[in-house]
């Protein structure tokens, strides 16, 4: 019999952060808690004599699976944010009414029957679960194999971006950037002839007048660039500049 | 002993493969290639007909069973009887010349090449259904068909090929998935077992009245619309007009001959008694079939149309022969299987060289060839006369013994179906008048080749056929004989019981 | 020699497919291969007849088996050939006139490019006639009755670049297979009582079957007589046929093909023994026809088809004769070799008068033709007197003959056939006087580029021997019952009963009308003038002109009804039959267009289907039970 | 305690992920539920192979686990190709299977 305390603990272990799925806004919740589930899980299948099973829950699902999902969600910008309200008409209230139903009903027919359950336990430990695995079912778990590596595979492929056209040479490039009229050189870096902290100064011209587009978009957008007048009013006014020496 | 039948189902279809996988540079070749496999399969064919014992042409001959799926019952199991050594030996006749005489088909080498592995590929499904022992095994090819002509029509031919495959599909559709319910149902009639499908386990089943009669409608109906009857007959005009001669040739002088070799094989030997009592209805819609399609034929401006309805109304003296269920009139219409074959497949090629010569198949675009090319008008004239069933070629004889052994079962029906003879000979004849006779074609239209050495291979061998059948039918009515008698032996057993 | 006989078809046909197959270089010599093989034909029978003289009349009956032809289960038929007196009396009188018609048409068809084909089509024919003669069976027969009408249209259609040529070959055909549909259905009907389709059991077979059975087939059989021998109401094609070239009008038109029908009927005269309904219908038929014809060859101003006419009118002389029984059965066959020679002989020199008068047919045109054609002259003159019936020529053996039998019987029936052959003998001198005196006398009413002149001697020769048979081959085969006894075998012994009135008083009636008929055609057209266009006329000769308006007939009733038939038919395929059909699909199809709503592309919703899917499977089977 | 209990956890734990498939419209939480989906299911074979004794339900739920771990890679590797051809990961957007 499997120990009545143990059986709520994980029941709440798992079904809370579950929810999660439902409720929570950001993905990165949303994984965590399913990692919590996966714990419980892993602690389920010990209590079900299975701890070799749990243990490999543990390796492959909260290490690895659900690793790799937080890897997508970084890749495709933890800000994505869901907007939780519902587009298509009537799928929130006929989803859960239909999620809900399927759970009643299977949770209303398991309840009703009864299974025997037979006195000896079923050995989990390694090595009962490598006998089983290469032997009896030696096949499946090669063809298992094929599987795994076909996936791999096919995620290579999936992700992997061909290129279209050949890579550009230096001199096409040159030539492309004269043709649009942009700068024939390199854009100046920022600071350069600045005399403050650089990056946040813009580079100034053989003239000596700022050029704006040298500070990086990002600090514009945080406000955090320092205005070229500044420097320039600086620059003309003679009597500052003696000054400062 | 050797599997000869499995190996001329093989045969084209591993040369549809071979096709398929020729190299690029060789598949200018591909012709070469695929008449050559045909011929291999027609030598077949005439080994398979001189080794047949035709003291015996009633029981099936070169035998073979192998399990295929024994869990249902199923088996490739092949053997021919005399009816099906006939069809065998039409397909095998006429897909050679089908390429043949579509040599001059497609610039582009590996279009060409899909073409003829598709006709490859058809043959070996034709070839396979006339041996095909298993009715599952039938079923299945009889399916599995659709699949290159589809091909055949829609990729290769006129301005509504694709409507006239999509067509020609639902309608097959249509009718083998009608099949499909009655061969399960004939399942669970049958004895069951490894071998449930096998046609010798299926024969003389002991069945409730009406479970063998909707059994024999699903049959029927899928054969109805394969030799196609009014009124499920628009399919084949449409098709006709559209898919390439050589493609409508094969189609509708060896494949819808499935319909009535189906009637004849599975329909009767299996369901006598159903048989026995659909015989008047069946029996009036071939004959509203004979006069129909007469009647269509001589309205039609378009040359394939008008053989296309030539062979509605053909089809329609073939069933009425079948289920007139006397001797003389069965043996009739399965020697009449042949010959229609030999006769419409000439008409389609013959055909088929005018439409390469004008680009056209409107007969009012033509008139006055005879002037200029006497030959090909001499043997248009004489392909055109089998079709009227003339006396001397062997459509005659096989018409005949329909209507002169039909007459005792159906004497209306064969009174009727007679008006048919007068209005095959205006088909024919008002077609003739108005390609070959009248002023010589004058300008760019008077510069039309003489038939060509290669297009006189294609005819003048079946014409050849035709005469020698006419004056010794014998070679082809020994082998119906005894397939007739224990098909109208079944059939009048019943009539004795009811 | 008597097992040979498949020589007869076979020359021939080897001759037409070797003339066929041949190709341009046989065009210089290839008609003597044709004539080679007729006349051919022609020794072979010749030995044979006179090998079969030689034999007592009971054994002349000679069966040559060739090969198995139709092993059936049930129709078990042997190919083979019955030679005997009936079938010998074709075969020479097809041979005979045949290779003095192909000898003819050398000369009458040598500015045709096509000669070597036209022989080889005459070839075809003599096969298929001879076939149809000799044939052991009904099938084989048929085989030889369909050869021979593909022979009769390949050839009325050798010009066929004309098209109403063309139209006249099809319309030969067509109204020849209608009666082929008779044949067809004899052979069924015959094959359902007796089981088999060779003259010996069909025969045997016939005292065991009822009147009403022998009936019927004596009627089918009566249909496909008329067809081909261009009776009362299939006799509109004849008419047309003359499109052909004049030796084929002589040759298929007027002696032999058009005569098989009544070859059928005397062939058939068990069956007809045995059905008196039917041969009392043959004889009115014929009787019909031939006032019908006599009519409208008073008509006719165009001489070939005047003549066409004749041979309509005398063919039915023939079946009336059939018709009544063993007694006419041997005139019929008397009279249709006389004519053979008589009305072979005036086609060929009605060709001949077109030959000199650049083929020019109108008889109004004519005229005074005597002195610039003697030869012709002469021979069509021992014609006219053959088949008007003047002692001592052919035609009053044959046909008086048949106008006394006709009058042997009881009730009305003899006052009515004998009163139709009586009045036919005068209308036919007079339609004939009034052809002959148009053509050959009067005055010349020759247009300006006409310079007629004599045809030569390959043409005037047979025209001679053809006289000379018209002349006095009647005598010679009537002297004695020679004829009769000959055929005896074949037709049976005939009773022979007495007419309803003495054969003197007919004979001299006869003479009379035949007399007066042709003094009333010297009246009008030989004496008087003849006007140059036809003159407006009674609505009785507008009819005769207009073949008794059988085509307007035949157009109103079949044709039209026919053609708007078809069209009917061929739209209502396309939107009837066809657009049920594609109305089912566009139903599914359009099914498809407000189904296909429902697939919105949403992931989700799909997902939730299946979900609700299965929220259903789930309910349905705990609710089921399990 | 029976271990029938937990197979009801894991029907609970089943319809939270359908209802989460049905109702996220991020992909990667959709995901997220099919992958509870298959937990649960483990878990109940898990849960059955401890009723019945044997040892084979564990195995299956291996094979489950070994399918998942390929299912997952081919999964996210679909997510990110459609991020890069669209930007979004939202399940809206791909209304290309619509018919």
């Amino acid at each position: 019999m499997v120990n009545t305390v143990m059986f709520w603990i994980i029941a709440a272990l798992t079904v809370i952060p579950a929810l999660s799925l439902l409720f929570a806004r950001k993905a990165v919740h949303v994984a965590m808690s399913v990692v919590l589930v996966m714990v419980g899980l892993a602690a389920a299948y010990v209590t079900l004599s299975a701890p070799f099973l749990g243990m490999v829950q543990i390796v492959v699902y909260t290490g690895a699976v659900m690793m790799l999902f937080l890897f997508v969600l970084m890749l495709v910008g933890v800000d994505q944010r869901e907007d939780l309200k519902e587009t298509i008409k009537g799928q929130r209230w006929i989803g859960l009414l239909a999620a809900a139903g399927l759970g009643a009903f299977l949770v209303s027919i398991i309840g009703r029957v009864t299974l025997p359950t037979a006195d000896t336990m079923p050995s989990g430990d390694p090595e009962a679960v490598a006998i089983a695995l290469f032997d009896r079912y030696v096949l499946v778990i090669e063809v298992l194999g094929f599987v795994l590596i076909t996936a791999a595979v096919g995620a290579l492929v999936l992700t992997h971006t061909p290129r279209l056209r050949p890579r550009k040479t230096q001199l096409e490039v040159q030539r492309d950037r004269v043709r649009v009229g942009a700068d024939p050189v390199n854009k100046p870096m920022p600071g350069v002839y600045a005399r403050h902290n650089a990056l946040d100064v813009p580079a100034l011209d053989p003239e000596g007048k700022p050029i704006e587009h040298s500070v990086s978009r990002v600090l514009e957008i945080r406000h955090q660039t320092q205005e070229g007048a500044e420097f320039r009013a600086a620059l003309e006014d003679p009597s500052r500049k003696e000054g400062d020496r | 002993m050797f599997p000869i039948l499995t190996v001329m189902v093989a045969l084209p279809a591993l040369g549809a493969v071979l096709l398929w996988a020729l190299p690029g540079g060789a598949r200018a070749r591909a012709r070469e290639v695929a008449l050559a496999v045909t011929a291999i399969e027609l030598v077949l064919a005439v080994v398979l007909f001189a080794q047949f014992d035709m003291s015996a042409a009633g029981s099936f001959q070169f035998s073979e069973t192998y399990a295929w799926i024994p869990q249902i019952g199923t088996s490739w199991a092949l053997g021919v009887n005399g009816i099906g050594l006939l069809m065998i030996v039409l397909s095998a006749l006429l897909t050679p010349l089908a390429i043949l005489a579509g040599w001059w088909e497609d610039k582009d080498d590996s279009r060409r090449t899909h073409y003829l592995a598709l006709i490859l590929l058809s043959e070996a499904f034709m070839i396979g259904i006339f041996a095909a022992r298993d009715v599952f095994l039938f079923y299945v090819l009889f399916e599995a068909m659709l699949i290159p002509l589809y091909f055949l029509i829609g990729s290769f031919g006129g301005a509504q090929r694709r409507y006239a495959a999509v067509k020609f599909l639902l309608y097959s559709l249509a009718g083998g998935l009608i099949m499909l319910v009655g061969v399960v149902a004939l399942y669970f009639q049958g004895p069951g077992g490894d071998q449930a499908f096998l046609t010798d386990n299926l024969t003389g089943l002991d069945m409730s009245t009406t479970a063998e009669r909707l059994i024999f409608l699903a049959f029927f109906l899928a054969f109805a619309i394969k030799a196609p009857m009014v009124p499920v007959h628009t399919w084949l005009p449409t098709v006709a007009e559209n898919a390439r001669p050589g493609t409508t040739a094969l189609l509708v002088a060896v494949l819808d001959k499935i319909g009535t070799f189906g009637m004849l094989t599975l329909c009767v030997a299996l369901f006598p008694e159903a048989a026995h009592w659909a015989a008047p209805v069946i029996i009036l819609f071939a004959v509203i079939s004979v006069i129909y399609g007469a009647l269509l034929a001589i309205g039609q401006k378009d040359m394939l149309r008008l053989v296309a309805f030539t062979s509605v109304s053909h089809f329609g003296i073939m069933v009425l022969g079948i289920f007139a269920f006397t001797q003389t009139s069965v043996e009739g219409a399965a020697f009449y299987m042949f010959n229609h074959g030999l006769s419409t497949g000439a008409l389609f090629f013959v055909v088929g060289f005018l439409i390469h010569r004008y680009g056209t198949a409107d007969v009012t675009q033509y008139g006055g060839l005879q002037r200029v090319v006497p030959v090909l008008a001499g043997t248009f004239l004489v392909i055109g006369l089998s079709a009227l069933a003339l006396p001397g070629l062997s459509p005659f004889v096989s018409e005949i013994m329909v209507l002169v052994g039909a007459f005792s079962a159906a004497k209306v029906a064969v009174i009727v179906s007679a008006v048919g003879v007068v209005l095959a000979a205006l088909y024919v004849l008002l077609t003739y008048q108005k390609v070959f006779t009248g002023p010589a074609p004058t300008g760019k239209r008077a510069k039309v080749r003489e038939l060509t050495r290669r297009e006189r291979i294609v005819l003048w061998p079946l014409i050849a056929l035709m005469l020698l059948l006419g004056f010794l039918p014998g070679i082809a009515i020994d082998a119906v004989r005894e397939p007739a008698h224990d098909i109208v032996a079944t059939v009048s057993s019943q009539e004795a019981g009811a | 020699m008597l097992d040979l006989t498949w020589l007869l078809i076979a020359v021939p046909l080897a001759s037409a497919a070797f003339l066929l197959l041949a190709g341009k270089r046989a065009d210089r010599w290839g008609h003597w291969v044709g004539v080679g093989a007729s006349s051919a034909a022609f020794v072979v029978g010749l030995v044979a007849l006179i090998q079969m003289l030689g034999l007592d009349s009971e054994d002349r009956a000679h069966a040559v088996h060739l090969f198995t032809w139709i092993p059936g289960g049930e129709l078990n038929l042997d190919a083979g050939l019955l030679v005997d007196p009936l079938s010998m009396t074709f075969v020479m009188l097809v041979t005979f006139v045949g290779t003095l018609i192909h000898v003819y048409s050398v000369a009458y068809m040598e500015h045709d490019a096509s000669r070597r084909r036209f022989f080889a089509y005459l070839n075809l024919f003599v096969a298929a006639m001879l076939l149809l003669v000799l044939a052991d069976s009904y099938l084989l027969l048929f085989v030889g009755w369909e050869g021979v009408g593909l022979a009769s249209y390949l050839l009325i259609g050798f010009w066929n670049h004309k098209p109403e040529y063309a139209t006249a070959a099809n319309k030969a055909f067509v109204v020849n297979r209608i009666g082929d549909i008779g044949l067809i259905l004899a052979m069924g009907l015959m094959f359902t009582y007796f089981g088999a389709l060779d003259f010996g059991s069909v025969f045997a077979a016939v005292p065991q079957a009822s009147t009403a059975q022998l009936t019927a087939i004596g009627l089918m059989l009566l249909v496909a007589a008329c067809g081909k021998s261009a009776q009362f109401p299939l006799q509109s094609w004849l008419g047309d046929a003359m499109a052909g070239p004049t030796p084929v009008s002589a040759l298929i038109h007027a002696a032999t093909m058009v005569t098989a029908g009544v070859y059928l009927i005397v062939r058939s005269a068990p069956i007809f023994e045995g059905a008196p309904a039917a041969q009392t219908t043959v004889a009115a038929i014929g009787a019909f026809t031939l006032i019908l014809g006599a009519l409208i060859g008073m008509a006719k101003d165009d001489i070939k088809k005047a003549l066409a006419a004749s041979t309509m009118s005398q063919i039915g002389y023939m079946m009336l004769a059939a018709g009544l029984g063993p007694v006419g059965y041997a005139f019929a066959i008397f009279h249709l070799v006389t004519h053979g020679f008589f009305k072979a002989g005036m086609f060929l020199g009605a060709g001949s008068v077109m030959h000199g008068m650049n083929d020019q047919v109108d008889m109004r045109r004519f005229g005074a033709l005597r002195t610039a054609m003697v030869t012709t002259w002469v021979t069509f003159g021992l014609g006219w007197l053959a088949i008007l019936g003047v002692p001592p020529f052919s035609g009053f053996w044959s046909k008086d003959k048949i106008i006394e039998a006709a009058f042997i019987g009881d009730d009305v029936q003899p006052w009515i056939l004998g009163g139709a052959a009586l009045i036919g003998a005068g209308l036919t001198a007079f339609y004939m006087s009034r052809l002959f005196f148009m053509t050959f006398h009067g005055k010349a009413r020759w247009t300006d580029e006409q310079h007629p002149h004599e045809s030569p001697a390959l043409m005037t020769v047979p025209m001679i021997i053809l006289a000379v048979g018209s002349a006095f081959l009647g005598l010679i085969l009537a002297t004695g019952d020679r004829f009769v006894t000959w055929l005896e075998p074949v037709t049976g012994h005939a009773e022979h009963g007495e007419p309803v009135l003495p054969a003197a008083v007919i004979m001299v009636a006869t003479l009379l009308l035949v007399a007066l008929g042709a003094w009333i055609a010297w009246r009008k057209y030989g004496a008087a003038d003849v006007p140059e266009t036809a003159p407006a006329a009674s609505l009785a000769t507008i009819a005769a002109r207009n073949d008794m308006f059988q085509d307007s007939v035949n157009r109103g009733v079949f044709e039209r009804p026919g053609t708007h038939l078809t069209r009917t038919l061929v739209y209502a395929d396309a939107a009837l039959v066809d657009g049920a059909v594609d109305a089912t699909a566009h139903a599914f199809a359009r099914t498809g267009e407000v189904t296909r709503k429902t697939q919105n592309g949403q992931v989700r919703s799909y997902a939730l289907t299946m979900v609700v899917g299965l929220v259903i499977v789930i309910l349905v089977v705990v609710q089921g039970g399990l | 305690m029976d271990p029938i209990n937990f197979v009801i956890l894991a029907s609970i734990l089943f319809a939270i992920g359908a209802a989460a498939v049905l109702l996220r419209r991020n992909a990667i939480i959709a995901f997220m539920g099919v992958e509870l989906m298959l937990n649960a299911a483990n878990l109940a074979l898990v849960a059955f192979s401890r009723m019945h004794g044997e040892i084979d339900g564990q195995i299956m739920a291996f094979f489950v686990l070994t399918v998942a771990a390929a299912e997952v890679v081919v999964g996210l590797g679909i997510i990110i190709a459609v991020f890069r051809a669209r930007q979004t990961i939202s399940l809206d957007e791909p209304a290309e299977l619509k018919g």
